[in-house]
């Protein structure tokens, strides 16, 4: 645990740093970003919160069990998605000329329209929370191991 | 029915995928729910293969395009190049995803018991459902970067399951020594895609393989890719981690790790023939594949004479019959651009090898899981700390017996069937390489006869009194690798007409795998 | 092909990135360094990929309020962004590794220990 | 010995890819023929305003669904060897 300061500073960052990283996975079919990417913003967030407050803090409010939850279920969004459009060929977008995430956007360059993409903004939805869930595990297990705690089943 | 068979290519990589998303989430509904579920899975995924290949043996090649408007266009409507990722999947594809099919059936099945009372098997067994991913992936697909990421995928996998034992130091290394490799390999392979890429601006190997132009730069891919691949699948000048991964992997495992080798060496073969091949004089990388071979098969038999660890042993046996593999193929290599030495006698050699590969996924996974059960029961994979166990553990000791007369050759078992096939048509081809294949089986025949004295006859050793056979599900593992060899074995001829020659057909045939994704061009 | 060596530059850069990790691989024993030769090669093999994709001029290859101009090429960014992921992913891994190894001989030099002398 | 035989592989490899790299396409001007069809279509065919997310998803999602699988993949393996060893006993 960092001291008082750092946490204090930490704990209003964090808001922003979630609402940035949800940006960048939302807008990720119109402007540079997707799910890896805000995945991964968000992630950097949760290892600045275990750097703060340290890991056997954090321990008590994000289980890794409930991370591997998260990411098994971001993956299955993922996959899911590409499954759906299995009545053609898998991973085709089905969304495409569908009220819902299909309307084509005009060709050539124009203001973008968040109702776009097809499956594209689901899917980085799911692979968003995979990566966080994913990226937050790895970090969280390392320093529990680290301060010599045994990870949980 | 329909919709399985025109599915197929894309539903064998995503079933598997699925379950290994589920697993974690099925941990908590107790093992007896989620052991039930990987094996309907498993025996899905195992029909769905099955389906395929009759399809691929009757129909010929089957292309299918992620996300087309129809699976078999490969290319858009009035374009001239393909653009999305496909599967192309033919006679030797299919192949090795029967071999990789049968030997993770038998491995899960082994592992069902292996794993009683141990934590984490929710994660072991999604795992192993990736690896077997990885394998699949690498197998059915068509396209360059693709297979970068199913390698990646098996690789991480794998290495992961070899260090499962983290309380032993020596399986942190082994599983270290694995993912360093694999990730050498894996970038090595990723450059020489960026330089196919750079020039070509595709990414599809039908497509790469119809625009190759062979100048300095595709040499240098060439190069790179080979290096990259020989890592991978152990051949002898970059073999040294295989003995320390196979060694300290845990059981069902092994078997695995060794089947990806063979997954690399497909994709070596897939390579040099179907992307290069052809056009240009292949005789120069048969010989050096041939030379991989032979130093394969020499030193790694060399150094397993002198092993006292069971499964080192056995691994530097492994390498040594990938020797065979190299050696067999890399004749058919060599002559590739010689019609009338091809027919006389570089397909026979190029069957022997291609059989060769999945006789040994099964004689040799079986040994493994042979030798894993020793582990399982006394704890020590010390030869010199081993004896008399064939009393105690009858079974053991029989699919011991049936894979180490297998691995050496003995008449009636499989692994003759390929070798002798190796050794007609090489010595048609060059004399001397015949002979040291015959000396290296001989010398792996004295080994294991040594295995077997030491290990399973012999007086009981007192600290041994305890032991007993292993339990059914382990026993059951082992038979399934053990029916195959011996079907294999009874029905040689059958085997080679009816998988074994249209994998080498396929291999020799660059052109129709090329025109299963370019007939559609303008 | 002399006229073109000035405009090659970030492919020289790459090659020699390249000889950098495979000079620790090579030689290192340290498996921290390991890990950071992998990471090296990986970084040399990202940057190979956004330059192959480079057009003179381009912008990115988005339509959003884009400004006119050739795009750059899509593909390569896409690439790379695959191979990031991977990178981390065992680097992340190989890590899990060395710290168990630590934990087991208090050392990572690889040269003290039995089975990494290859 | 293994000093000298790695200077050799390291110089000789370098050596390969500079000659390699000299050779490459001018930096700049890359062949495009996949690409060019990625960025005319991606708007109508996916509805999509970011090529690259289209390319990412779409034109080449099983590659994307192929790292996310890696990233599960190595997250599974680094739980997996941080896993406590002994079983602990129910309700502690």
């Amino acid at each position: 645990m960092l001291s008082k300061i750092v946490r204090t500073i930490s704990d209003q960052l964090i808001l922003f740093i979630l609402v940035f990283g949800f940006y960048i996975i939302t807008h990720g079919h119109l402007t540079p970003g997707g799910g890896f990417q805000g995945g991964a913003v968000i992630a950097s967030g949760v290892v600045m919160m275990i750097v703060a407050f340290g890991s056997n803090q954090i321990k008590k409010s994000l289980r890794e069990r409930h991370l591997a939850v998260v990411e098994s279920s971001g993956a299955l969004i993922f996959i899911g998605m590409a499954f759906a459009g299995l009545g053609t060929t898998f991973f085709y977008n089905f969304l495409v000329g569908t009220p819902v995430f299909g309307i084509i956007p005009p060709t050539g360059p124009n203001p973008g329209n968040l109702w776009t993409g097809g499956v594209i903004p689901l899917m980085n939805l799911g692979v968003g929370l995979k990566v966080i869930a994913g990226l937050s595990a790895v970090v969280l297990a390392m320093a529990l191991f680290s301060s010599g705690e045994e990870v949980e089943e | 029915m329909e919709f399985l068979t025109v599915h197929s290519p894309a539903l064998i990589i995503a079933l598997p995928l699925l379950a290994a998303f589920v697993i974690p989430l099925l941990g908590r509904a107790g093992a007896t729910i989620r052991d039930t579920f990987n094996v309907a899975i498993l025996g899905f995924t195992a029909f769905l293969v099955a389906v395929l290949a009759i399809d691929v043996y009757t129909g010929g090649t089957r292309v299918y395009t992620f996300g087309a408007t129809v699976p078999e266009m490969a290319i858009p409507q009035g374009y001239m190049v393909p653009v999305r990722i496909m599967f192309e999947v033919d006679a030797i594809s299919i192949f090795m995803a029967l071999a990789t099919t049968v030997v993770t059936i038998a491995a899960f099945i082994y592992s069902l018991q292996f794993l009683k009372g141990e934590t984490g098997q929710e994660r072991f067994y999604s795992l192993l459902m990736l690896l077997f991913v990885g394998m699949l992936g690498l197998e059915l697909t068509g396209d360059m970067f693709n297979m970068f990421v199913f390698l990646e995928i098996l690789s991480i996998a794998g290495a992961g399951l070899a260090s499962y034992r983290v309380n032993m130091a020596d399986a942190v290394e082994g599983g270290f020594k694995y993912i360093v490799i694999s990730a050498v390999s894996a970038l090595m392979v990723l450059f020489a895609i960026g330089i196919l890429y750079a020039q070509y601006n595709l990414l599809s190997i039908a497509a790469l393989a119809h625009n190759m132009q062979y100048n300095t730069l595709d040499m240098i891919a060439l190069g790179l890719l080979a290096i990259a691949f020989v890592m991978k699948l152990a051949g002898v000048p970059l073999h040294m981690w295989a003995p320390d991964t196979y060694a300290v992997a845990p059981a069902g495992i092994t078997p695995m790790i060794y089947t990806s080798s063979a997954a690399s060496m497909y994709a070596l073969y897939r390579v040099t023939f179907t992307l290069y091949g052809g056009a240009f004089d292949t005789g120069a990388i048969g010989w050096v594949v041939i030379i991989l071979g032979v130093l394969s098969m020499f030193i790694g038999v060399m150094m397993a004479i002198h092993q006292t660890d069971i499964k080192r042993l056995m691994a530097y046996h492994a390498i040594s019959q990938s020797g065979y593999m190299l050696l067999g193929v890399g004749v058919g290599l060599a002559v590739l651009t010689d019609p009338v030495a091809l027919a006389s006698y570089g397909r026979d050699a190029m069957n022997g090898g291609i059989f060769h590969i999945i006789n040994n996924a099964l004689y040799k996974g079986m040994l493994f899981l042979t030798a894993e059960a020793i582990f399982f029961r006394i704890g020590t994979r010390d030869l010199n700390r081993m004896g008399g166990l064939g009393h105690k553990m009858k079974w053991t000791a029989a699919f011991f017996i049936i894979g180490a007369l297998a691995i050496s050759g003995i008449p009636p078992f499989n692994g003759f069937a390929s070798k002798l096939l190796i050794y007609e048509s090489v010595f048609r081809f060059n004399p001397l390489l015949s002979v040291i294949a015959m000396f290296v089986s001989l010398v792996t025949l004295a080994s294991f006869t040594k295995v077997f004295y030491s290990a399973f006859t012999g007086a009981e050793m007192p600290s041994l009194g305890q032991v007993r056979e292993v339990p059914r599900s382990m026993l059951i593992g082992m038979g399934v690798l053990a029916a195959c060899i011996i079907f294999f074995s009874i029905f040689p001829g059958l085997v080679v007409d009816a998988i074994v020659a249209p994998a080498t057909d396929a291999l020799i045939d660059q052109a129709s795998y090329i025109n299963g994704v370019m007939g559609a061009a303008p | 092909m002399i006229q073109y060596i000035p405009y090659n530059i970030p492919f020289i850069a790459v090659a020699l990135l390249v000889g950098i990790a495979l000079y620790i691989l090579i030689f290192k024993r340290n498996m921290v360094k390991i890990v950071m030769g992998v990471a090296i090669l990986g970084a040399a093999v990202n940057l190979f990929l956004v330059a192959l994709g480079y057009r003179a001029g381009g912008v990115a290859p988005i339509y959003t309020v884009s400004p006119q101009g050739p795009m750059v090429l899509p593909v390569p960014q896409a690439l790379t962004l695959t191979s990031i992921v991977i990178a981390v992913s065992i680097i992340a891994l190989m890590l899990t590794m060395v710290m168990h190894t630590y934990r087991h001989t208090k050392d990572v030099d690889a040269k003290k220990s039995r089975t990494m002398k290859g | 010995m293994r000093q000298i035989a790695g200077w050799i592989l390291l110089i000789v490899l370098v050596a390969f890819l500079i000659s390699g790299a000299l050779s490459m396409h001018p930096f700049g001007y890359p062949p495009s023929d996949m690409d060019d069809y990625m960025i005319e279509n991606s708007q109508a065919e996916t509805a999509n305003n970011n090529v690259v997310a289209a390319v990412l998803f779409d034109y080449r999602g099983l590659d994307t669904l192929g790292e996310a699988t890696v990233l599960f993949t190595a997250v599974t393996g680094v739980l997996l060897l941080f896993r406590a060893l002994k079983r602990k006993e129910k309700g502690s």
